[in-house]
């Protein structure tokens, strides 16, 4: 184990002078210190993701159709998305009596069917064109989605 | 009136189309391609929803989804702006089909204008003078030679499948005219695989003039006086103006009752653009009809003070115009440029990245109309339009300083655009005077 | 006209006086002190001179090094703006003394008109009323009962020092008059050690309306319509709009009427705005000439068509004016908004430094005035005035909604600013109708 | 473990002259130190120093005005300045005939008059304020100068 109040002062050294990398190897001792780079001023140069700017009467939208594929967080960056390959209405099930045709675990293989989708009165069985188990469903039934939305989530078996 | 508008398009026109709703008071929702996503308009609409991939025809063209998403928002409008969907009726109709109004003409007088040759027949009736023409194939020499007598000289014999300049000759004399049909057809067959010409009369040295209309249902139609665009390059329109300077008050009050002769005998129900070339005599010939709102609007709403998508909106939603053809009294002088991300010393090749530097003019008589800010990527995929600069002054001397002044002022970087190439074109002496046609450009820079 | 004018001012109004200098194809310098050394405007600049340092006191204020920077670069006129020497006679007269025009009224008219007391006679003389008082201190029961009854009640007793409220006292009726006389008496003396105290009518719910004149050097005096400036804070204002909502048409001509009587009678020859107050039964009052061209200019320049400043130059080059009152017809309406760097929710506490991000409003009938953009650095040593968003639209009601649009699209980051402000005010109904007074502000917000 | 010492002089070598990395081998010892690249979005925040923006008809003026103190280049940080107290027209010597007040070479005291500015027909003597050698004069004569504007740069002894 190297001297701990050496490294200890390479650290100091580090950020007293604003370094981001520092790599001391001698013989059997390697030692690599990295900091993070400093914001490089781009912020400046990309658009904020649209904030409420107009002062306008606000619009009296379905809550549930401002989704957009951009706003799903992507908390697991092991999980499959299913997205919508159209834009329309989603609905979970075959008909309001049925059951949704997939639900958190259920086991999805290519050729299952995970939803229907209504635009413009035609309904289209959407598959899965993948294979797992669903992690999540990320719209609710009858909500309108966009192309390119993330419908599921599916971890791959 | 609408409660909720859908904008089928992207770029400065749904921005315009945005304003004109918030003034409205209606609501907005854009649609747009992936490519679009981070672009600064759509932060000012309702909502949004994604339609596609990045071409065209994955998304702006894709008339089921933009319809579905009209449906799902709940839209009871769609706007297409200009390009796109905008002059295709079978759009037009399978909106209405849907229950939701698609803003701009009735599909058949969209259909009749739209096409050549309808709308000639349109005009002709209407007694509107157009381009004299063979009207067919010529097949026979004898009857060449008395349409050619009928034409006058020069006369252009055009292939029909033509284009590119391909099949296509300059007859200046009757002398030269079985000579000339020969090789035309000749070539034509080379390149197109078909004899076909047909023969049309040169117009020498036309400006280009066309005048603004706007019809309601109720069977009103006013003209919104005349936009000169003469100043193009490979028939792109670089610059626009009203009023035009290369003609007389008589012409133009010919023109514009010509147009809405016209527009009457179409059943014209929306904004719409007739279009003329005029000669170096002051003759007149109808070429065609838009029947959409166009890149150059804002240089009539400049002179006239309507603003033109706002009364487009209001009649497509059924309302009677709010002004007669007594009321419209266009004053002053007002131009456009458009400033294209084109690198005029490469041939007007398109640029697109991110823009780094974007200070535009302002104060007075400046309009600008741009979906462009500082920190925005021009996508590669789309038109390289980036601003429209427009000016209005009381005078066309005092309205070119001002747009030179305006021009002087407006930076951009590290993106090439046309800003140089306009500022040349404003500090031409043939500019100035106005006695131009549309071979200026080619002929000049 | 002249080759070469010094602007002595700096920000929105040196940009402004800087385009109608490049529109009249005159050269421009700009003076500058060293803290607005990197201000982007100064790149329109022909020529730029640092006069020295931030305060206003060693730069803008210098009148010496103005003039010698002017004599420097052979300016042949110099324009002041508006604040720093702009009515300043003593200025007027030194740049004329060494063969530089000054961009502005007469020394002499502007001296007279710049006295308030010399101004009320001018008014008394060409029979346009101003506020009745009692012209003098008082100092005998008697003379103070009867001028009392003259004026009528509610009525003022002002402290001739005063300020800020102190020896203030408004008088409803006569029972209260001696108590109220004693009190600001008294407080004068504690305030300003000096119990003289004046009479003036009390004005109720006043709104503020000024006309716009412009007179040559030839005798012609030509008045441009009134703006309503009734939306103040503190005696500053915030939005200004013509025509005014809250008069009808007989007091508007009385108003413009008076206006030309004035600035005739004081042989005025240059920019200038006639300020008066209106009461609810409208009748009006003459309060004070401002000499120069006002902040809010641009109102009237978008519903009569006039630059302003282009006008202002002409007359001073020694130029007839280009119009007549019969040639101008003001048309639609006009809005103007001030967006300060201020922040509301601190009292309007001033804000300054690096602007990151700056979009401004466009399209149809919006203009922007304003030396800002993303990466400009607001300095705290100078006002915080940042834009002026100016719209035109046919009616009000469409004006108010185009604000609204306009407001609602410009994006300033991070400074705060007064838009949140300015869109609340907007949205008010009490807005709306027009019926409001100056305490319209501090009332409601 | 290498010498901390050394380490610490390889990072004031690098901070000093703005390096952004540096690697050092020598047998086994091997060091690397990095720093970050300066930051590239300041650009956009500095606004760029007067182009020729404006395509209107260029201004006849004379070119011996265009300089102000911006454009002066920095060559020596060791140098001194005397600065224009006023804007006005620069005179060399106290008349046509009259050889020059300071020159490259000219030894000045505090007191010494290096120049006569005039500004609305007042000619004011203009003193060094400081000791030393003239070593550059930035204006010509009869140049017009703005407040602040550097003329002289002085060698202090």
């Amino acid at each position: 184990m190297p001297d701990l109040d050496k490294i200890k002062q390479l650290v100091e050294m580090m950020v007293t002078n604003d370094l981001v990398e520092l790599t001391v190897r001698d013989g059997d001792l390697d030692i690599k210190l990295k900091r993070p780079a400093p914001c490089s001023g781009e912020m400046i140069a990309v658009p904020a993701v649209r904030p409420d700017v107009m002062q306008l009467p606000p619009a009296a939208l379905p809550p549930s159709e401002n989704n957009s594929a951009a706003d799903v967080v992507d908390e697991d960056k092991d999980l499959l998305e299913i997205t919508s390959p159209m834009v329309g209405t989603f609905y979970a099930g075959a008909d309001p009596e049925s059951p949704p045709f997939a639900q958190v675990g259920t086991k999805i293989s290519p050729s299952s069917v995970v939803c229907v989708l209504e635009a413009m009165k035609v309904f289209s069985e959407i598959k899965a064109e993948l294979a797992g188990t669903i992690e999540r469903v990320l719209v609710k039934n009858e909500q309108a989605v966009e192309f390119g939305q993330v419908l599921f989530l599916v971890r791959s078996d | 009136m609408f409660r909720r508008i859908l904008i089928a398009n992207r770029g400065e026109i749904a921005l315009r189309i945005i304003r004109a709703c918030r003034e409205l008071n209606v609501e907005v929702v854009c649609v747009f391609s992936e490519e679009d996503r981070h672009a600064g308009y759509l932060e000012f609409a309702d909502q949004t929803i994604c339609i596609g991939g990045p071409a065209p025809r994955d998304s702006y063209l894709k008339s089921d989804r933009i319809i579905a998403a009209a449906e799902v928002s709940r839209s009871d409008a769609i706007h297409p702006g200009y390009g796109f969907l905008a002059e295709n009726a079978a759009f037009a109709e399978m909106c209405r089909a849907c229950n939701i109004e698609f803003i701009g003409p009735n599909a058949e007088s969209m259909r009749t204008l739209g096409d050549k040759a309808a709308a000639r027949s349109v005009a002709q009736k209407a007694r509107v003078s157009i381009v004299p023409g063979s009207d067919g194939i010529l097949d026979d020499d004898n009857e060449t030679f008395a349409i050619a007598k009928k034409i006058g000289f020069p006369l252009m014999i055009k292939a029909s499948a033509g284009g590119g300049g391909r099949g296509l000759r300059v007859v200046q004399d009757k002398t030269d005219l079985l000579g000339a049909l020969k090789q035309a057809q000749q070539e034509a067959d080379g390149a197109f695989k078909s004899t076909d010409v047909y023969m049309e009369k040169f117009i020498q040295r036309p400006r280009h003039v066309e005048v603004q209309i706007i019809a309601d249902k109720h069977g009103n139609v006013v003209h919104l006086g005349e936009r000169d665009c003469t100043v193009q390059r490979r028939y792109q329109k670089l610059i626009e103006e009203s009023p035009s300077p290369g003609i007389t008050s008589r012409i133009r009050s010919d023109l514009c009752a010509a147009a809405v002769k016209l527009a009457k005998a179409a059943n014209y129900d929306s904004a719409g653009t007739v279009e003329f070339l005029v000669d170096s005599k002051g003759k007149y010939y109808f070429i065609e009809v838009n029947t959409r709102i166009q890149v150059e609007h804002p240089v009539t709403e400049l002179v006239t003070g309507v603003d033109l998508i706002k009364a487009q909106i209001r009649v497509a939603a059924g309302e009677k115009l709010e002004f007669s053809q007594k009321t419209i009294k266009p004053s002053g002088h007002s131009i456009e440029c458009r400033v294209n991300a084109e690198d005029p010393d490469e041939n007007f090749r398109p640029c697109a990245g991110l823009i780094e530097k974007f200070r535009i003019p302002g104060g007075p008589g400046v309009r600008v109309d741009t979906h462009g800010y500082q920190g925005f990527r021009l996508s590669p995929k789309y038109d390289s339009l980036l601003a429209k600069v427009l000016v209005w002054q009381p005078t066309r001397p005092a309205a070119i300083r001002c747009m030179q002044r305006a021009l002087g002022e407006f930076q951009i970087e590290p993106l090439k655009t046309t800003l140089p190439f306009l500022r040349k074109v404003l500090a031409h002496p043939d500019f100035a005077s106005g006695l131009i046609d549309t071979s200026f450009v080619e002929r000049t820079f």
